[in-house]
């Protein structure tokens, strides 16, 4: 069969081109493509458009394309935690996009599965529903949401085959799982390559239909943001 | 004596029943988990992917992979289950939820939370806020009746940017328990030792007093 | 904690009363409630409307309900094997409307996960689209389809929990999955009940929270509607 | 000589690229797979839920659970995978299918087909045809030229209800191998030994013949 492993992110980094529309996994550090974010950031590439929950800690995860200024504009749901970040968007050095993370993680399915737009209730009466649609459905008011395509997804799970099928551990899923389908390239990132026949096929995440290439990431660090133990509290 | 936060969290625990799916915020909301009587069985959710939220690791068992909503390393009880944040939307916005309690900067006496945004000073984002907001039926506000300036968060309209329109239909401080009626903030307990008259004071928005109102009972 | 097993059908099908609206998994014959569908066949209720996707075959799976005379109104994309259904549709002894089988999934899934509406190409230009919303998109066509929610939803899965958690095997999920997460009240019937804490929970279909009541079912008939073996063909 | 329905399915698979993902609906087209070069590597998907179906199953390995869209017995490949409707159907109209072919009883010259009714004769249903339809950038219709009645598959404008507008580009028949242009349908090649005249005489649609009409290679 037709194998869509490749050997590491060296390998697909000039697939990341100047201003394209980047979609990247995880929930905070949590199940983040590490392997190829840095790649991406050891690149020279400049204005790409992130669509991502989060965008990484201060100089880790995501926040390394801030610090090295290749990032032209944001789309999440919560920034909390890096600090550059604010000042980059005080200074107007990055655009933003602030979305319910609900209707982010929606809006990337429905990109995904052909639907161009839907409504929801998130946002009604505050600033999210500003220039969008409003309507009523049997009493309750909704507004309309647009779909979300990439041009890469960058997608990490825990284990993956050269048909591109993907599994996911813990929480690690999150965003993964959606961008995997939006991506009008999806490259994904595993901790292992297994071979065929080894992943249950009905405990597949991601069917391999989503993916096209797929490498055995190295050295995860998958830094903890909150380590938080039971005799602390 | 106003509520301590513990307090607070305590009597939110009361509103929970048996078998309760039920997803905390963080700060206050957070420490409700820890009043749920022994004989009643809830399922914390929290919207990064996990359903069955279990205590904190031991040093041994922490994983990075397995956090919650507020970035906390946790663990998974035996009757859980982990997905993606599609599906975990998918159960906030469908009604799935059957409790949410979160913090906020202030309510209106209409039922409009604002909890995600200072101008000029915070803008972190709203995270799942607005969903979890705008798709519970049963949501609980868990904070301070006035903020460290001594001013109401209780208001006729809000100040800051919305996080939902009249979604909020009950509010725990630690000073009282109130709903949001038609006409304003209806006083259904006070915190023990509080009178009408201090709840009152802090009150800016129309608060509605009928009949006697009791002491809440912890 | 608390179980939300019960022992047989008998125990829930006072839940389904006339007039109300049910949605029943399976895709031909193929992971239906089998024993749900009988005790409902049992019972006296009428005028119900059934959403699923086929309406079972003469006198087997919802077949029997349309023997009985118990369906006032089908919402399904396919129902070629039953014949009674056509002469009573002929004869106007029920109501039907056809649904393209993605946009009843996608309808299914919707109103399990709060989203009133969404838009679709599937069914543009076609009857499917009258009396329907048209919107263009990026240069496409679209309809506008509603969310499709159900009074009690009928589910099989192959094993299942005391919380409710659902895993289904092989192609015998289809439809069980979303209508899991769109009933009012979501009745499981699993092939094994399985203790808490025997499913793996990064692979469980159906998360506890979506299932109401859950129990065993016993004298699965499974009957295959086209059996091909490799040496026939 | 008009081709037989084998040879139909042979001329099809000629499209086929390695690495596609290709749904095959019933008749004619089920038949293409068998027809898929050793050195091109395909996953069929089949809507109700399974990507990488196998063969039929032998007798021993028959399983009730694991059927196709035709609710025929299969096997599943070692790379395939289960999945649910709502993402089996997130794989079509996302445009994840590479190729879709299918039958049709008539098609227009704009593109147009009808597959699923006919008015007080055929009342079963659509199924996941629309969806296809609808959805696919690379479709191919296998059919015959004519129905048994002699008369014209390939119309101005369909006379039954229409599975879906303007979305067929490509047509293989008995006859010819035809692409649906701005201006009607292209001829592009003929089975061998049918002639130009034959094809037009069976095409009530406008027909485009530019240049040498090449015979098909199979």
């Amino acid at each position: 069969m037709m194998s869509k492993q490749v050997n590491s992110a060296d390998d697909l980094i000039h697939f990341i081109r100047n201003g394209m529309t980047i979609m990247a996994g995880g929930f905070g550090l949590c199940g983040i493509p590490e392997n190829m974010i840095n790649a991406v950031a050891a690149s020279n590439v400049i204005d790409l458009t992130v669509i991502s929950n989060n965008i990484g800690i201060d100089n880790f995860g995501l926040g390394k394309w801030l610090s090295k200024r290749q990032i032209k504009k944001i789309l999440a749901s919560y920034v909390g935690e890096n600090k550059e970040f604010e000042n980059m968007l005080l200074k107007g050095e990055v655009e933003m996009e602030f979305v319910p993370q609900g209707t982010l993680a929606e809006r990337i399915r429905a990109g995904g599965a052909g639907i161009p737009a839907f409504y929801v209730a998130t946002g009604v009466g505050t600033e999210v529903a500003e220039g969008k649609e409003e309507r009523v459905f049997d009493g309750q008011r909704y507004i309309l949401e647009k779909a979300l395509r990439a041009d890469v997804a960058l997608v990490k799970a825990w284990k993956g085959d050269e048909a591109g099928n993907l599994v996911f551990k813990d929480t690690a899923q999150n965003f993964n799982a959606a961008m995997a389908m939006a991506g009008k390239l999806t490259i994904a990132e595993v901790e292992e390559m297994v071979p065929i026949g080894s992943l249950d096929p009905n405990h597949i995440h991601v069917p391999g239909i989503f993916v096209q290439y797929i490498f055995e990431g190295s050295n995860y660090e998958k830094r903890i943001e909150r380590l938080t133990l039971a005799n602390q509290v | 004596m106003a509520l301590t936060k513990e307090q607070i969290a305590q009597r939110i625990a009361l509103e929970i029943k048996d078998g309760y799916y039920i997803n905390l915020g963080i700060g206050i909301p957070t420490l409700v988990a820890n009043y749920v009587p022994d004989n009643i069985h809830v399922t914390l959710h929290s919207e990064n992917g996990l359903l069955g939220m279990g205590p904190f690791p031991t040093a041994e068992n922490v994983d990075a992979d397995l956090i919650n909503a507020g970035k906390q390393t946790v663990t998974i009880l035996p009757d859980g289950a982990f997905f993606d944040s599609a599906m975990s939307f998918a159960m906030i916005r469908g009604g799935h939820i059957d409790l949410t309690v979160l913090g906020a900067f202030e309510v209106s006496e209409s039922g409009d939370i604002a909890s995600w945004k200072i101008p000029g000073k915070m803008i972190k984002g709203m995270g799942g806020a607005m969903d979890l907001v705008a798709a519970a039926d049963n949501i609980i506000v868990a904070m301070q009746h006035t903020n460290r300036a001594g001013e109401s968060k209780l208001l006729k309209k809000c100040t800051l940017p919305l996080t939902g329109a009249n979604c909020i239909k009950k509010i725990v401080t630690d000073l009282a328990l109130l709903e949001v009626g038609e006409k304003g903030f209806i006083l259904k307990e006070r915190a023990p030792g509080v009178s009408v008259e201090e709840i009152q004071n802090a009150t800016e928005g129309t608060l509605i007093v009928q009949g006697e109102i009791p002491e809440m009972k912890l």
